[in-house]
């Protein structure tokens, strides 16, 4: 399985108590949708800021002091690491928290924790990346990570849905990537409103359509569970094996360093052993507890 | 490794010795319920009542809560400050073997990648002195699960009941340094020896219950999506949090902060993957009903942590059937797996 | 016993063969000496395993509300008071629950037994109940207690030893027995205000959040309890004896009116918390200020959902 | 208990938004005075008010709890009070068996008319209160499982 090579993974410690969170310090904020935002944040140390390093899928977990830590995976991409990034939609308590924070305010960050994609088994492949909604977050780190050296990889085709026009996260990178002559980007919501010019339709029939051949390919999926649960099996009608598809797995977490428990399925603990699983890793439990 | 004995009547002078070098806890009922508390002098006569404790001496080093640190807010931003440890070196006397053992499977976990700051300060800092035990539980199936009543797996020290005395064995190089150092400790005789032998094999025939866990990890893995059975299974359970936050080998936590007034910290407390919302996320819940549950708090001790560390995560100490309200009895689960 | 279980098993086959019933609730031998523990199955070649005995503690109604289409539920008189308030609330249609009530002459709380004799449940030999004594055989010697020494504090003085609600009823009448205070719940009525709190401080510091109390309880129903609310986070789920204490005392005022005083959850309490010396006073108060007695007519309102003109005038300024 | 010199009461009000929160309006416009001490929050119907609401003030430390709505026969939902009078006398006598001084916890029944009974209803509120001293119910935060030697 070339996915093995993930185990290899990136660790930062802090110093030595793992879980006590390195400040951070908020620096823009964009509203990406409604209930969506993207926080542009960097560590108030400065050693730290200069040392930090990750990899594209790896998250961390954010705290807000007084009120919790919530997992979120880093959406900007290492290759362009002046500041760093996550996409937050507000579906909780802390989520919420945290849209109520402005510019300046100042944030916990440990990790970065989990594995990260696997660059190396996604190099000379052609990459499909099909994301849906707030799922865009982790492919656009891969995204941006791939397109900056983009010669390593062969075609890549982006296929991008939410539920309506409004609820397109990070369109600035949508059209830079329709810009972009090396890619194939295609962008669709579950209903259009008046102005909506694009596609109509769920993001797995979209797929059937497109139909991306198999050869060499690779394609990472990250979305919401219905998504995925609906995406792995035109894949496979299309000839990708279980091998070829990766996705990022979403997961109730605390500790997000494997202990505190609530995030395994089966014995693979998803903040330890993930997010990022191949389709071959995930499909026997995908049906029972995901 | 060293065997020597100790008069009853001794201990609590041994107790007040070993009180100047560590913070002794020993069983006591004195907060209302049996668990390890700190030794007070004199009272030696739990070793007459107790059997084992309800709250797990993991409590001594997996709280069921504990402060993580604490964060204050100034002009210069947040501080944050981590939570000294509340005591120094301590030494838990009349551990029972199941728990002992118990302690030597969470090392791995908090061990493991990234290591536990809050749970190994303690734990390296913790003397196991256990006492075999001689009235097992009619509930312990410790003997089915390679422990039994004179176990010495995890422990410093293990003494052995021989009547007016204790027959006392060192397990590890610390315990035999610290017997070493204790005072009136006389050497075990040959017939002490045979003595402490027989209690120990009186005591391993007196567990009753019987689990065959051959083999388990498969077998459960073969009945994983037989939703029938563990439906069936979990019919009675109530999803309380008993048998979890009383078990010596769970481990799982939740993290939570509090604030008040200026002041905030992040508490850690022990959490139970028997609850509902232990996995819920704000859209979905991967473990919503409550046979799924089940199945993850069986299958974790039987085939999850087996796969991962080689070891069935469960000592056999019996707290989850003695104190189930509803006597959800997880030998019954064992022994019923479909396919056997 | 042994002729009302026989005849419990037959009213059960019954119901299941004629298809009346999906699933019977019932009791049938624990897996530890002298507990029994709940039975809930729709086969019928598993209702040889029912069993009626003075150790039949659930109270089985707690499963009503998760489980679905008609169940018959045995049921002694202080659970069939749980079913009449789970039908008041509309939790539970009186018909799709057919009520096996069971006149109890009481239950027997084994942890005063093993205080009694000074040993452990297991470590007794046998445990033999007449009319109006209890034999414990220990180590070969034979020691008789009155039943009111060994039966559950809510037994004594039970209000309804024979259900008034059911469809079926296994065995004779039983009178109710006299009122009895609780000698817990008095010691605390007499000690002054501040003890009190204190004495309560110190119990729910040693909860441990297993919400077993909750989870036991029949007046629970919540599909959502107030301790999981997450927006507001109404308390932590660190288990603060603040915390534990506002869950506690929360939860018994949510359950006015609906709790009948079965003791399940002073019973689940792992830690022994004396529960039941708040929901007794939460039940005297229903009845004094309100005259409400939870569970003892269907067709009555709910006690916080009903309302007299005139009452309870003194506490408003 | 050392009287504090500096310590003021607070008070947390639950009031009804149809009589007593417009009661409490009606003292504020026609300056009628009443202590700064009352924190106001607005509920739809006093029937809206939670033991929990209570219970979570006294917690976070408010030393006394309010709760106010329209006088019985006048609720605009038509029982609603009705039904928050069962409740509240019911969560007063609980804790006041728990060992919480009943004048913490008190009620009343004031009119979007009676902006003098609004103030008559807090200061002697505050007042009693005051010689009660602060709440001090849920202080002395974390105890210690452990018995420390």
């Amino acid at each position: 399985m070339a996915i093995d090579e993930i185990s290899n993974r990136k660790r930062f410690l802090a110093g030595d108590n793992v879980y006590l969170p390195h400040i951070a310090v908020i620096e823009k904020i964009i509203e990406e949708t409604p209930d969506t935002r993207t926080f542009h944040f960097s560590f108030k140390d400065e050693k730290l800021r200069r040392e930090f390093s990750f990899e594209s899928g790896q998250f961390g977990e954010f705290s807000i002091f007084g009120v919790g830590e919530a997992p979120f995976c880093i959406s900007s991409s290492p290759t362009r690491c002046d500041h760093l990034e996550f996409a937050v939609k507000r579906v909780g308590r802390v989520t919420s928290a945290l849209h109520r924070l402005g510019a300046g305010a100042e944030i916990g960050f440990r990790g970065p924790y989990g594995n990260g994609f696997p660059l190396g088994y996604l190099e000379g492949k052609n990459l499909v990346f099909i994301a849906g909604g707030i799922g865009l977050a982790p492919l656009r780190s891969l995204i941006w990570n791939v397109l900056d050296k983009r010669d390593k990889y062969r075609k890549i085709d982006i296929i991008y849905g939410a539920r309506s026009p409004a609820d397109l996260c990070f369109t600035y990178d949508l059209d830079s990537w329709k810009q972009d002559k090396t890619v194939n980007m295609v962008t669709t919501v579950d209903k259009g409103d008046d102005s909506w010019t694009g596609r109509e339709g769920f993001v797995p029939q979209v797929l059937e359509q497109l139909a991306p051949s198999a050869k060499e390919a690779v394609a990472v999926v990250c979305g919401p569970p219905v998504m995925i649960r609906f995406t792995f099996p035109v894949l496979a009608k299309l000839g990708f094996t279980p091998g070829q598809m990766i996705t990022t797995l979403e997961k109730r977490m605390k500790c997000g360093i494997g202990k505190c428990g609530r995030c395994n399925i089966g014995d693979i603990y998803v903040c330890r052993d993930g997010p990022v699983f191949s389709y071959a890793q995930i499909r026997d439990f995908i049906s029972s507890e995901y | 490794m060293t065997v020597k004995k100790i008069a009853k009547k001794e201990l609590a002078r041994l107790l007040d010795e070993w009180s100047r070098q560590f913070s002794v806890l020993v069983p006591s009922v004195e907060t209302g319920v049996a668990q390890m508390t700190g030794w007070q002098g004199e009272d030696t006569s739990f070793v007459d009542w107790y059997r084992n404790t309800i709250l797990p001496p993991k409590d001594a080093i997996l709280p069921v809560m504990e402060e993580m640190f604490s964060f204050s807010k100034n002009e210069d931003g947040y501080r944050l400050e981590m939570s000294p440890p509340d005591s120094g070196r301590q030494l838990i006397f009349g551990i029972r073997p199941c728990d002992a053992r118990a302690l030597a499977m969470l090392d791995v976990v908090f061990k493991q990648d990234y290591e536990d700051t809050y749970y190994m300060r303690r734990r390296l800092n913790t003397v196991l002195v256990g006492i075999g035990c001689t009235n097992p539980y009619d509930s312990c199936f410790c003997t089915s699960l390679s422990s039994g009543p004179s176990d010495t797996a995890g422990l410093d020290l293990m003494l052995t009941d021989i009547g007016d005395e204790f027959v006392i064995e060192a397990v590890t190089e610390a315990g035999r340094e610290l017997l070493d150092k204790s005072q009136g400790m006389r050497p075990a005789t040959a017939d002490d020896e045979a003595r402490a032998r027989e209690s120990r094999d009186i005591a391993n025939q007196r567990v009753t219950q019987n689990v065959d866990v051959k083999k388990m990890p498969d077998r459960l893995l073969a009945a994983f999506d037989n939703e029938e059975y563990w439906r069936k299974i979990a019919a009675k359970c109530i999803s309380c949090g008993i048998c979890t936050l009383l078990c010596p080998t769970c481990y799982c936590f939740d993290i939570n902060d509090e604030v008040s007034d200026n002041r905030g910290a992040r508490y850690r407390s022990l959490d139970s993957c028997a609850f509902c919302i232990y996995t819920k996320m704000p859209v979905e819940n991967p473990r919503e009903e409550k046979w799924q549950r089940v199945r993850n708090r069986v299958c974790h001790k039987y085939e999850f942590y087996p796969r991962l560390f080689d070891t069935i995560a469960c000592t056999g100490c019996g707290r989850c059937i003695r104190l189930c309200p509803v006597n959800w009895d997880i030998t019954r689960t064992l022994n019923s797996i479909p396919g056997q | 016993m042994e002729e009302k279980t026989e005849k419990l098993k037959n009213e059960a086959r019954k119901l299941l063969e004629k298809g009346q019933v999906c699933r019977i609730v019932g009791f049938e031998p624990g897996s530890l000496k002298f507990t029994t523990t709940p039975l809930i199955t729709g086969e019928k070649d598993e209702l040889d395993r029912l069993v009626i005995n003075p150790f039949i503690v659930n109270n089985l109604s707690v499963y009503l509300t998760g489980l679905k289409g008609c169940v018959a539920v045995v049921a002694k008189g202080c659970d069939s008071r749980s079913i009449v308030s789970l039908i008041q609330d509309n939790k539970v249609n009186r018909e799709d629950v057919v009520i096996l009530g069971i006149p109890c002459s009481g239950i027997v709380d084994l942890s005063k037994i093993e205080y009694l004799v000074g040993k452990d449940r297991d470590e007794l030999d046998d445990i033999t109940v007449a009319n109006n004594s209890i034999t414990v055989t220990v180590g070969g010697e034979k020691r008789e207690f009155t039943k009111s020494k060994v039966l559950f504090d809510n037994c004594l003085g039970c209000e309804l030893p024979t259900p008034r609600e059911y469809d079926i009823l296994i065995g004779e009448q039983v009178a109710p027995s006299p009122a009895l205070e609780s000698g817990k719940l008095k010691e605390l009525k007499d000690m002054p205000p501040e003890e009190r709190w204190r004495f309560w401080k110190e119990e729910f510091s040693r909860c441990i959040r297993c919400y077993a109390c909750r989870n036991v309880c029949p007046a629970c129903f919540c599909n959502r309890c107030f301790v999981e609310e997450t927006e507001p986070q109404w308390l932590l789920p660190t288990p603060h004896w603040q915390d534990n204490l506002l869950f506690q005392v929360t939860r018994t005022i949510h359950v006015a009116g609906r709790c009948t005083e079965c003791g399940e959850c002073q019973r689940a309490c792992p830690v022994g918390i004396p529960l039941r010396s708040m929901t007794r006073e939460m039940y005297d108060l229903a009845g004094e200020l309100f005259h409400y007695k939870a569970g003892m007519d269907k067709d009555e309102e709910p006690l916080l959902t009903a309302y007299e003109v005139e009452e309870a005038e003194n506490f408003f300024g | 208990m050392e009287p504090k010199t500096d310590w003021e009461p607070r008070v947390v009000g639950f009031l009804c938004k149809w009589c007593s929160y417009a009661g409490a309006d009606l003292a504020g416009t026609s300056r009628k005075k009443y202590p700064a001490n009352i924190r106001i929050i607005r509920v739809p119907c006093s029937g809206r008010v939670d033991p929990l609401f209570i219970l979570r003030a006294l917690r976070l430390g408010f030393d006394g709890v309010l709760v106010s709505g329209c006088h019985p026969g006048d609720c605009h939902y038509q029982t609603g009070n009705y039904r928050a009078r069962r409740r509240f006398a019911i969560t007063r006598k609980i804790l006041e068996g728990m060992g919480v001084e009943p004048q913490r916890v008190q009620a009343s029944w004031v009119s979007a008319s009676e902006g003098g009974k609004f103030v008559e209803v807090v200061t002697g509120m505050i007042d009693e209160i005051k010689k009660l001293g602060p709440n001090e119910l849920f202080t002395d935060g974390r105890k210690n499982r452990k018995t420390e030697k």
